[in-house]
């Protein structure tokens, strides 16, 4: 962006309306109202550089956007996709990948967490090998059936397992409880537990993370 | 008293339920599967669980999920909708023992009603006309034969394991009698693992009529008039109506009586439907009880008024109904079309997928009961019903051209998704339907390839 | 006989009218201004004829280019719709003239009741109630203030021309009276260049009641019973309910006989509307007649069960009524509330623009008459009424619940699209309208600021 | 267009589906509410760009989009996809061009026309000088109100112009007969009479094509 775009090219993520539900993130710029561009050249300079910044926009969101619109003065550059059109085999998944969801299941309240449940009853964990910050690579494990979660197979008992602890595929890390029969919670693979995401003698239900692992090293 | 109800289905009636219940001011709690995260009832609905993968056996069916939902979530009440648990006995009696109030006829009721044989006994004792059969099961080819003569051809040979158009056979003479018996015997053997077999009078031309009743657990019970659901395709029904047409007022007042009469001697609370089959002549015979509301119950919501499922939520909470009989005075007629995602011209294969556009009729006396929308995808594992389409009129015959227009207004489109809105409406303007002379063969007729 | 009818409107009402000519197996064309090419009533008539540009001057108000799509088109009959062309008297007349059905009462008919002072005479003449005042120009402040004197006070001035809320004042004590009279005056000179000025009796806590009336061409005449839209913004109603909450039986079907009574004397023909105050002791006052269908003719004809366009069209086709006040029985409760494309945030501003989202409710004895869809893109040319939310149930309170779950469902979204619905959910959910206690002024209180 | 023509640049009126609201390609260009960009050169100029700067984003997204919007001043070009109907090569989006929908006018009913009729009572024409397949450059003249197009004043008169005639703006070329006025139709450009687009005596309405002109060379 050259030295003429001093009007402002803000680029902002408005909260999300409560009541939309077709609405995703939006990424948006604030239109500058004053300026002129004044040469149709000088347009197509102003509309190259809105443009790569609109595209890069997109590839760095951490989430696809819908809307990315920047403007410079008078000058706009406004790109859509909808929700349903996502791409197949997109470049930047591994920026979208659930990953970080399972660390933020913590916080959502269950009716979040179980829209975001996977499929089936068996455990699932998100796709392996994901991206490179932080949580990379951490995997959820999920209840296979709604009751009553518990670490410790009876009151007072020693956990199944704690943070820290190396488990081994099949093996017992909980139970969860529904009418009164004892369901065990199994791994599916092997991994470090980093964290349980569910208090004991929590409700879960069906497909939501419990525990959060990390592949063994 | 109930203040929060978990309901314990999907689809449409979920969606109904979650409406009547707000209007209440009663919380409500969607139970659902995993491909169901993301329906219109658990948008609605106070609190969800996700409660199963996929497939309804592992979820909707699934009795142990359905009840820990409800524990978890503190819901006093369960709402069990049309088919998966709404009448199996044991999950009544499983939400009795567990201390939660299941909206519908209490378990021993449910399970007596249930039985063929036992439903049979009930009635023929209440003074419910049975057709001419053997009721019971018969020991010998002979016996059956015998029967048969005596009671006059043609009739039909059933499995006492039966159901679903499974096991049956229509017998025309005597002399096709034996074979029909023993082929019938070995098919209910190898399907149903049970051999026995009745025969009952069979009716070439038959109407499907039934009786909405509502009882209350004080001893009270009002029928709410007929609905005729003749239009079927393959024991599916497609369209039906109140009141039922061109049936003599004394006769659905007379199937109204024996219907309350049935229902107070079997116990019954809640709303019910006692299913009958009416003869050219207007004869009427009792068929069975369902114990549960109805599919096509917004028919008579229409033309009495009465809103069914905040009539079960109060007698399940153990209010009495508060009316009697002659409180009840139906207006008009109503007519409901199922809009299934099936594609008539493929033999009426199911055609579920992303809906694009989801156009759905409205305007002066159109009701509309679904869980589609724009985006909403069908998932393939559950039933075909996507919207019910409901008009009133003050008659039958602008009943019709309000239906044809609110079809016309249906457009519900996407990538192989295919509805039967349109085949609905060549079957409204089918001669035998609109002068109200057909009968459960109509469809077959229309759908079955012509013959030389 | 009637065979084709053109639509002289656009938005909800076009829509509403081409439902029922379609049911009544009558063709319809549609007109439009080029902004409302692609709208809803355009895609639902047989026909359509562009018949000017955007601004409604040019087109829907055009009579001209009305009449020639007629005309070219072949229609035989035209309906108004409200607003627009629907009370012009002239336009009315250039049907007849150009042997077009006007659907409506007779141009003579419409320019006599659209004039305040006529329809004054003919109604005091057939015996209504009219506000104690001079009902004639008064042609000087002393026998004005005499006549105030007499009347009591508080009373209105109000100008002879004027309309819309201006011209006129609210005087509360003789002392006042001079400087209002004179003020009123000099506005109604310089805004309607006529300083003709009349008092009235003006009551400080009114309800706005209507009755709904049919007359055919052939002498017979019924009422529909009441309707309270009492909820106003500003003159602009919000809120319609039938039948009036709080209004004894006996006063409503006084206020049905003298409606009945004043259509008559005044040779009225088709659906009309007369229209009341009614202060908190009961006793009414005749305000005006609305020569046409209401916005809110859909809460009466959830309770009668009337389709009232069928009959406008049936009375304009010159089919006599075929009934009598005998045989109209209103059932139950219905309530109307009028979504508008307005921002209550920024005071109502209009808040055109592309619906991405467009929600509506549906479901049991919820009804909904709309031109919106999503995609829809709210022209900033007309008026603002998006959708209107019908609802009925058999008792107010049930229908106040019932309505705010279908307000709850509607979700109406799009950049820079605002509306009132949950405005509206507020608005059901005060107190004074719970109770039915309000009056005209509720709005007014709800939206002003506070003061000490 | 001539440099009066400063009450919008309509690249182009989608073509309309009777039944889908959302769909169709739209290209679309804002009408300029102002005369910021004066003379109808520069305006082809910068139209020319940001269409080029929109398809180019469009290529360049990772992922397809359904909206893009640039715009310079007062100028704006839109381009939408459906998600049914996205091209399978966008580079082919120039053959959207609006050359053709004129020529094609004569065939669609009246109810299409009048769905493609321009907002404005004045009669419009389509951009000129786009691309250079045989009808290139030819526009429309529109009726300016509903009733019945005759190309005389009075039946057997000569008619007003024939195939072939090079009007001059302002010039008489038919009437509308609306309530017994009769209205005149006047061409608001100078151009050569192609085609008559309606007979003689049928009705037209508002906005409907009824002359096909090209430029007079």
């Amino acid at each position: 962006m050259n030295a003429t775009a001093n009007g402002g090219v803000a680029v902002s993520v408005p909260a999300r309306d409560t009541r939309a539900d077709l609405t995703d993130q939006t990424v948006h710029a604030a239109q500058a109202d004053t300026g002129q561009v004044d040469h149709i050249g000088q347009v197509d300079q102003v509309v190259t550089v809105l443009r790569e910044q609109a595209l890069a926009t997109y590839a760095n969101a951490s989430h696809a956007p819908t809307v990315v619109r920047v403007s410079a003065h008078d000058v706009a550059v406004e790109v859509r996709w909808t929700a349903e059109a996502r791409p197949a085999e997109p470049r930047q998944t591994e920026s979208w990948a659930t990953d970080s969801r399972a660390v933020d299941s913590r916080a959502v309240d269950s009716r979040t967490a179980g829209s975001r449940a996977p499929e089936s009853r068996a455990p699932q964990s998100p796709e392996p090998g994901a991206a490179a910050d932080d949580t990379a690579g951490r995997f959820p494990l999920c209840a296979n059936t709604v009751g009553v979660f518990y670490r410790a197979p009876e009151p007072g008992a020693a956990p199944f397992v704690v943070e820290g602890d190396v488990i081994a595929p099949g093996q017992q890390v909980a139970i969860v409880e529904a009418m009164k029969l004892m369901i065990p919670v199994e791994a599916d693979r092997a991994g470090l537990v980093v964290e349980f995401l569910v208090p004991d003698g929590a409700p879960v239900e069906h497909g939501q993370p419990v525990l959060l692992l990390e592949p063994a090293r | 008293m109930i203040s929060k109800v978990l309901i314990a289905n999907r689809g449409e009636i979920a969606v109904r339920v979650a409406r009547t219940c707000r209007e209440m001011g009663l919380r409500t709690v969607a139970v659902h599967s995993s491909v169901d995260r993301d329906s219109a009832v658990v948008r609605m609905a106070d609190e969800s669980v996700q409660i199963g993968p996929g497939p309804a056996k592992e979820s909707y069916l699934d009795i142990p999920s359905v009840i820990e939902a409800a524990r978890i979530r503190g819901a006093d009440a369960i709402h069990p909708g049309y088919g998966f648990l709404s009448e199996n006995p044991d999950f009544a009696e499983v939400c009795e023992a567990e201390g939660f109030t299941f909206v519908g006829p209490p378990a021993a009721v449910m399970a007596r009603l249930g039985d063929k044989a036992s439903a049979r006994a009930i009635m023929v004792d209440a003074g419910l006309p049975l057709l001419p059969g053997s009721r019971d099961a018969l020991d010998s080819a002979e016996k059956a034969a015998a029967l048969a003569d005596e009671i006059g051809y043609p009739v039909i040979v059933k499995a006492v394991a039966g159901g679903g158009g499974r096991g049956m056979a229509v017998v025309r003479s005597a002399a096709d009698f034996p074979r029909a018996w023993a082929k019938t015997k070995a098919t209910a053997q190898a399907v149903f693992r049970d051999g026995r077999l009745y025969i009952e009078k069979y009716l070439d031309s038959a109407r499907h009529v039934e009786i909405q009743v509502l009882a209350d657990a004080h001893g009270a019970c009002v029928h709410l008039g007929a609905r005729d659901c003749s239009l079927q395709r393959r024991h599916q029904k497609l369209v039906e109506e109140s009141p039922a047409p061109r049936l003599p007022e004394d006769t659905v007042r007379e199937m109204g009586e024996v219907a309350v009469r049935g229902a107070l001697a079997a116990g019954y609370v809640g709303a019910g439907t006692f299913e009958f089959l009416v003869d050219p002549d207007g004869r009427f015979y009792f068929m069975e009880v369902n114990c549960r509301l109805q599919v096509e119950h917004p028919v008579t919501e229409m033309v009495t008024g009465i809103d069914l499922v905040r009539e079960q939520l109060r007698v399940a909470a153990g209010e009495p109904l508060g009316y009697g009989q002659h409180d009840i005075a139906p207006r008009g007629v109503a007519i409901e079309c199922r809009v299934n995602a099936e594609d008539p011209a493929r033999d009426f294969a199911p055609a579920p997928g992303l809906l694009t556009e989801c156009a759905l009729p409205a305007g002066p006396f159109v009701r509309v009961d679904t869980h589609a929308a724009p985006g909403y995808r069908i998932p393939p594992l559950y039933d075909s019903l996507l919207a019910k389409v409901i008009v009133w009129a003050p008659d039958r015959d602008q009943a019709i051209a309000r239906m044809r227009g609110a079809l016309a207004e249906t457009r519900i489109n996407g990538p192989g998704v295919a509805t039967t809105a349109s085949f609905l409406r060549d079957v409204l303007d089918h001669p035998r339907f609109r002068a109200a002379e057909h009968d459960t063969g109509l469809i077959g007729d229309l759908t079955a390839p012509a013959v030389a």
